[in-house]
């Protein structure tokens, strides 16, 4: 097996974990929208080195698309997420 | 290079990432966690780079770490100026010292076992050759998805329904927030050397995007990396203090914004009516159909980015709350 | 679609529909009303009279629809189902006569007719279930249906009351429902056939069989009111006196007895429960809530509890004579499931009646109405005499045969005492109120007179009901040697479930 | 004919951009967008019942390659289940919101989450699953958050967090099942998956995402208070319909996809989690202040029952008995649609009118408004279980393969469950007698009170009676 896409892998699972862990525990807001975009990041490293086949194979195409679709999601929820905490702080200054 | 140099780099590389994103997480400033995940972000970029997905580099460059930055940036900004904000705690109830720290070591196992399983169980795969069954189908192919670049056909030929609710995805978020309430206030207007950097940066970004959108088709690149760049433009301007940061008024910017998904739909739509299944390009339209698709996509994502961005609907634009 | 599938679900429908219709009436539309009840009623009892002459001719009448898998909605009519639609629908013209005239004034009317007529259809579809299945889910519906009806006044007391009822019937029907689910997986889809189906099973599950039996019975035994689950039966008095009625002669408390009589006669089939020793339990189960409900009649004050309990007691009659092996005891149960219908119902009316007239709930009022009421104090006492058991009045004739019941199947050292006991308890509260109501002085004035004396004692509407149903009564008891008389119907049923 | 497929989601998605597009007309588009879908989806049903399970390969490429979409009996009596909730639902929403401001941004939101339901309903492809979840999610929250009461915001950002982190979660499994076979084909992989430690990682990471978005005891802490702060057409189809649509994927990945892979002790774990649910959700439901709290909670217990009966399916042989089973199911999830969504709608017409929800105060409205209560009464009847609702027959399947398992504790938990519900909805009912006031006639039938009235009767009277063509189909398009 190839070592780079091991290491790879591997350290896409401790993101992952990492992310998972302070998803659960943290309690402010920004720190929670972080930690699943971490988590997602994990998740996407894992993808990319399955897609990995050394430096002369070239490499498996789908995760790239499944990758670059799974960004551009994280990116609208991270945005609907902020939009709400904003809207909701701004209701908590009124009362 | 040789293996082992790149071994140590993929190494310092990785440590750097994982530390990142421990330091991310672990600070207790939101601002420095913020500054330090678009870090992570862009080393990200590199190792995507590393694992040859330039498409995903870009992406990442532009959007997970570019965007998402200014995103949370503007939200820091907002969360300064508010008492209570997206830093604050949203938690209700406090529960005891003393259960805290058993659910914290709890929870912290559970990440650690589950990590290792995931390493366990990818080490298993890993041991058999990959499977390239898939891959091996999208190169026989290619010639006919009508793009030489394969993660772009995946995209916008074989899994171009993926895309398709992606743009959807993209379209609710933008619309969860315009249902929210008007946009921030804008900047002030920056002084002279910021606007006059701006007079040559911003065209900068747009010839970049058309060309990533361009070169997409048989290079990396294509409508996402070109949408996020455009985007960048506007935040430039935003940044610059411009109000109308070059989102149109509303009726234009739903029509802009309604684009990706309804180019999608019209064409899915007209190769049904000619019986051909939806989405079933005639290979010798395939790549102009896909560049008019993304082309489309590339306006509707760079508005939804920067409406995103500015929070709403900029305050020129009011959605005409008919009667 | 001809005669021989429609009929049964037409007798149902011929209840159903007026009651939908009912619901959508203006409150003020007093007439229209009437009409589609008095109707549904006729119309329904054109149908029996059809389905008597065909039943008695060999004709099969059944209604079948799927709806699930193994799971058939069955409505099919045999002699047993035949007595109930019929006592049930001529009951219900009555009391529909007696509560139209009832509830002249008081609000939600349609809501009221509306309920009342599900119930009735929930009751005949009951009666005219073909399998287990069927049977509980008019079980239930007859639950839901009754629900408004006893909550019907609105005040805190009738909405408590009609809570009780739920809690004891809803948790009754789960069992039910469980005991047949069980049945079905261990037996089969179990029709209604006389003389039951499961006499076959092989030794290994007889145990299951008697759990499943003690869970039907525990079901059933809520809504016929065996003690100690009869809480319900008193807490439901709140109800207004027409919903009395239907509750304790013609739909609740005898849709749990009928379905008592139908478990153990044409599912389990009465020898088999005799084999599996359970038939001796459901005999001292009616015993004790016989002499129970006599007692506890002997202390109320207040009419309709005292009615109420009697219920209680009268009803395991029904029960008594299933547990009672032999033909013999088979028709004196069977029989009592029309007499006491036709006797309480009397009763129910009778004390709506003072009530509504003069103002009197309680027994202590009643001195002298006698002479106040005389055509309801005549039926009020046809009624309690047959309740009490004096010749030859219905009462007479069920008691009589349960009796002979005993002797033949060897039942009588234990079942004539508790006959006897009960008889006598019986007259110890019935005959007191008698003698108030014709020998006691009146008092000075009733407790709230109503309706003044005009040419009535009381308004028609009121005074023939009960009138007629007390010379049902006591025809029932004087020509019960007629044909089609309940006693010959009852032997007819008898005969097929021994096979004779 | 296969076209109908897409169709399914393409038209709803159509309909949003132009409502978008036309605010002012975006009621009537809706509303014309929803029939036409409705009808749709009931052809797509008859086209199931005749010629079993439709495959609809987009873009013409392969299975595999491409994306396929597939509809059997189970997704097309979902499919139809989403068109009627959401269509009544429509039809209320154009008279709740026709005051609000909020309308323009309802409409477009709406017809997205429409979009979302029927593409995850017919996706047979691992990845777009994970798309229209997050789609799904995402949709769902701005919905929840309309109105912008503090509530509703914060319990929609908390939904928010806790549907991204479900997505997440099932992304990883996804991942995971990739790297082992190659593919994201349904079909694909249910030939070849293999009970071996990746497969289990996967299933049990998939399965964790999903449990978070249904809400399965105990992670259902989010569900209270999103569906309760949200606007009552919301709620309903929060309610009624998203929530199902998560069970419904973890259904097709246990009982489908990773079939070999599940093991008993596993279904075990999900039973006790939903009994745990049905006994948890009726008693808070019981305590419960508010209507919509009550129906909030009674979710949580509903969607308890739908994983009871995991091992049962698990234990059951191939067969008749199975078939019967898995009916059961399907209609106990079926009936709950229907009966949810009619009470949320419900509860919405007793809040306009008298202003608020709360229970203790509820004895004027609900004799002023009969119909509405009479609605809610039907619901109950479903809720609980009593004849002649789909629930009852769905149940009683299910007790009987429990008997025929030998898996008492199930019959046990349905039967306490079953009381508690009657106990929480004769709760409401008894409000609704009382003679201090009530109308000329006992049924006036407001515009606004049709869509509980039907919705809530075709839960407890349609689906019984009709309730055989449910397994008939199940049986087709299997």
């Amino acid at each position: 097996m190839l070592t780079t896409q091991l290491l790879y892998a591997l350290s896409g699972c401790v993101i992952v974990a990492l992310g998972l862990r302070s998803a659960l525990l943290h309690s402010s807001l920004l720190q929670r929208v972080l930690a699943i975009n971490v988590m997602g990041s994990g998740v996407f490293m894992i993808l990319l080195a399955v897609a990995y086949r050394g430096a002369e194979v070239a490499p498996d195409p789908v995760p790239h698309a499944l990758v670059l679709t799974g960004i551009v999601v994280a990116v609208s929820a991270t945005a609907l997420a902020l939009a709400l905490a904003r809207r909701l702080a701004a209701e908590q200054d009124d009362d | 290079m040789n293996s082992t140099s790149l071994l140590v780099f993929d190494g310092l590389l990785l440590v750097s990432i994982v530390s990142l994103a421990w330091a991310a997480l672990a600070s207790i400033d939101a601002r420095r966690s913020v500054i330090l995940f678009m870090a992570f972000g862009l080393v990200l970029a590199l190792a995507w780079a590393r694992l040859r997905a330039p498409d995903v580099a870009l992406a990442e460059a532009a959007i997970g770490a570019g965007l998402s930055g200014a995103l949370l940036l503007a939200a820091l900004h907002d969360h300064d100026r508010t008492a209570a904000g997206v830093g604050s705690s949203s938690t209700q109830n406090q529960t005891s010292a003393g259960l805290t720290t058993v659910i914290r070591w709890s929870v912290t196992l559970l990440c650690a076992a589950l990590a290792v399983g995931l390493g366990w169980a990818l080490v298993h795969v890993f041991d058999h050759p990959a499977n390239d069954a898939l891959a091996r189908a999208v190169a026989e192919n290619l010639d006919l998805s009508g793009v030489s670049n394969p993660v772009t056909a995946v995209l916008l030929n074989f899994r171009a329904y993926d895309t398709l609710l992606e743009l959807a995805v993209l379209l609710t978020a933008v619309l969860g927030i315009f249902a929210l309430g008007p946009a921030r206030a804008g900047y002030q207007p920056a002084g002279l050397i910021f606007d006059g950097l701006t007079r040559w940066l911003v065209p900068v970004l747009i010839l970049t995007a058309a060309y990533l959108l361009w070169v997409g088709a048989h290079a990396p690149g294509g409508a996402f990396q070109a949408g996020a760049t455009l985007a960048a433009a506007g935040v430039v301007l935003r940044l610059a203090g411009r109000h109308q940061i070059g989102l149109p008024a509303a009726r234009t910017l739903h029509i802009v914004l309604a684009a990706g998904v309804g180019m999608f739909l019209l064409v899915g739509f007209a190769l049904l009516a000619t019986g051909r299944a939806f989405l079933g390009y005639p290979p010798a339209w395939a790549g102009s159909l896909i560049l008019l698709i993304e082309t489309a996509a590339m306006l509707a994502i760079a508005a939804t980015l920067v409406s995103a961005f500015v929070g709403g609907q900029p305050e020129s634009v009011t959605i005409d709350n008919e009667e | 679609m001809n005669l021989e599938n429609s009929l049964p679900l037409l007798v149902v429908l011929s209840s159903l529909l007026p009651g939908l219709v009912i619901f959508f009436l203006r409150e003020g539309s007093h007439r229209l009303r009437t009409v589609l009840n008095l109707a549904g009623a006729v119309i329904k009892l054109a149908l029996v009279v059809l389905l008597i002459w065909g039943v008695f001719h060999e004709h099969s009448y059944e209604t079948r629809w799927t709806l699930a898998p193994g799971l058939d909605l069955v409505l099919h009519a045999d002699t047993l189902s035949v007595l109930f639609v019929t006592l049930s629908t001529v009951l219900w013209l009555v009391t529909t006569v007696y509560a139209i005239g009832y509830l002249e004034t008081s609000p939600h009317r349609s809501r009221f007719f509306g309920f009342f007529s599900l119930c009735v259809s929930a009751t005949v579809g009951l009666a005219l279930a073909g399998n287990l299945f069927t049977f509980v889910i008019f079980y239930e519906l007859l639950t839901l249906a009754t629900y408004p009806l006893i909550a019907h006044r609105g005040t805190p007391e009738a909405v408590r009351g009609a809570r009780i009822y739920l809690a004891y019937t809803l948790a009754g029907g789960a069992l039910l429902m469980v005991g047949t689910v069980w049945l079905h997986v261990i037996a089969g889809p179990t029709a209604f056939v006389e003389g039951g189906i499961l006499n076959q099973m092989p030794i290994e599950y007889h145990p299951q069989l008697k759990a499943i039996f003690l869970l039907l019975i525990v079901g059933l035994g809520v809504k016929a009111a065996l003690v100690p689950l009869h809480g319900w039966l008193p807490a439901a008095m709140v109800a207004p006196a027409p919903v009395s009625a239907l509750l304790h002669a013609v739909a609740v408390v005898k849709a749990g007895a009928f379905g008592i009589v139908r478990v153990v006669y044409d599912v389990f089939g009465v020898n088999f429960v005799d084999q599996l020793g359970l038939l001796s339990l459901l005999g001292i189960a009616a015993a004790i809530t016989i002499v129970y409900g006599s007692i506890k009649a002997l202390s109320q004050d207040n009419l309709k509890k005292r009615l109420a309990y009697s219920t209680v007691s009268q009803v395991s009659y029904i029960a008594l004579g299933t547990a009672i092996l032999g033909p013999l005891g088979t028709i004196g149960g069977v029989v009592h499931l029309v007499h006491q219908g036709i006797m309480k119902i009397t009763l129910f009316f009778t004390a709506g009646n003072y009530a509504e007239t003069l103002g009197i709930h309680k027994v202590s009022e009643m001195n002298g109405v006698g002479r106040r009421m005389p055509g309801t104090t005549l039926a009020f006492s046809i009624a309690a005499l047959g309740m009490i058991g004096v010749p030859p009045m219905a009462g007479f004739v069920s008691k009589w045969y349960l009796g002979l019941g005993a002797l033949d199947a060897g039942m009588a050292w234990w079942v004539m005492p508790v006959l006897i006991t009960s008889s006598l308890l019986n007259a110890a509260y019935f005959l007191p109120i008698l003698h108030r109501a014709w020998f006691r002085p009146q008092g000075p004035e009733w407790p709230a007179e109503h309706i003044p004396a005009a040419r009535f004692e009381t308004s028609a509407a009121l005074l023939w009901p009960p009138l007629l149903t007390a010379a049902l009564a006591l025809a029932a008891g004087l020509f019960a040697a007629a044909p089609y008389s309940p006693l010959e119907w009852a032997s007819l049923i008898a005969l097929k479930e021994y096979g004779l | 004919m296969t076209d109908v497929l897409i169709i399914l989601v393409s038209l709803p998605l159509a309909g949003a951009l132009l409502c978008l597009l036309l605010p002012r007309a975006a009621t009537v588009v809706a509303l014309i967008t929803a029939v036409i879908t409705a009808l749709a989806s009931g052809s797509l049903l008859y086209a199931v019942s005749t010629q079993g399970t439709l495959l609809y390969e987009l873009g013409g490429w392969t299975a595999g390659l491409g994306i396929a979409l597939r509809a059997d009996g189970l997704s097309a009596l979902l499919l139809v289940m989403v068109a009627l909730v959401i269509l009544a639902t429509s039809f209320y929403a154009s008279a709740y919101f026709s005051k609000s401001a909020a309308r323009a941004h309802f409409w477009p939101l709406w017809l997205l989450l429409w979009t979302a339901l029927n593409a995850l309903l017919l996706s047979g492809d691992l990845f777009n699953l994970y798309v229209t979840l997050e789609l799904l999610g995402l949709s769902a929250v701005a919905l929840a958050s309309l109105g912008g009461k503090i509530a509703a915001v914060q319990a929609a950002l908390r939904y928010l967090l806790v549907g991204l982190l479900g997505s997440m979660l099932f992304l990883a499994g996804v991942s995971l099942i990739y790297a082992g076979y190659g593919s994201l084909d349904l079909a694909v992989l249910s030939r070849t998956v293999e009970p071996e430690p990746i497969a289990w990682l996967a299933l049990s990471l998939m399965t964790a995402g999903l449990l978070l978005k249904t809400a399965l005891f105990p992670l259902h802490f989010w569900l209270p208070p999103a569906h309760a702060s949200a606007p009552a057409p919301v709620s309903a189809a929060l309610s009624a319909l998203v929530v199902k649509a998560a069970f419904y994927l973890v259904l097709r990945l246990w009982m489908d996809v990773f079939a070999d892979v599940v093991t008993p002790a596993a279904a075990d774990l999900l039973a006790a989690l939903g009994a745990t649910a049905v006994l948890w959700g009726s008693w808070r439901a019981l305590r419960a202040q508010r209507l919509k709290v009550l129906a909030a909670y009674s979710t949580v217990a509903q969607l308890g029952y739908l994983f009871l009966f995991f091992p049962l399916l698990q234990a059951l042989p191939p067969g008749p008995a199975l078939d019967a089973a898995t009916g059961g199911l399907i209609m106990l999830a079926l009936s709950h649609g229907f009966a949810k969504a009619g009470l949320f709608l419900a509860i919405g017409v007793i809040q306009q009118r008298s202003g608020n929800d709360s229970i203790a105060e509820l004895d004027g409205t609900a004799q002023r408004l009969p119909v509405t209560t009479f609605a809610i009464a039907l619901a109950g009847v479903a809720l609980i279980g009593l004849p002649p609702s789909g629930a009852f027959l769905g149940k009683w399947q299910l007790i009987a393969g429990s008997f025929a398992t030998g898996q008492w504790l199930w019959i046990v938990v349905t039967v306490i469950g079953s009381l508690l519900a009657a106990a929480y909805t004769f709760r409401i009912l008894g409000h609704a007698f009382g003679s201090q006031l009530y109308p000329s006639r006992a049924f006036a039938v407001a515009r606004e009170e049709w869509p509980a009235l039907i919705l809530t009767a075709t839960a407890a009277v349609v689906l019984g009676l009709a309730g055989a063509s449910v397994w008939t189909l199940l049986e087709a398009g299997a």
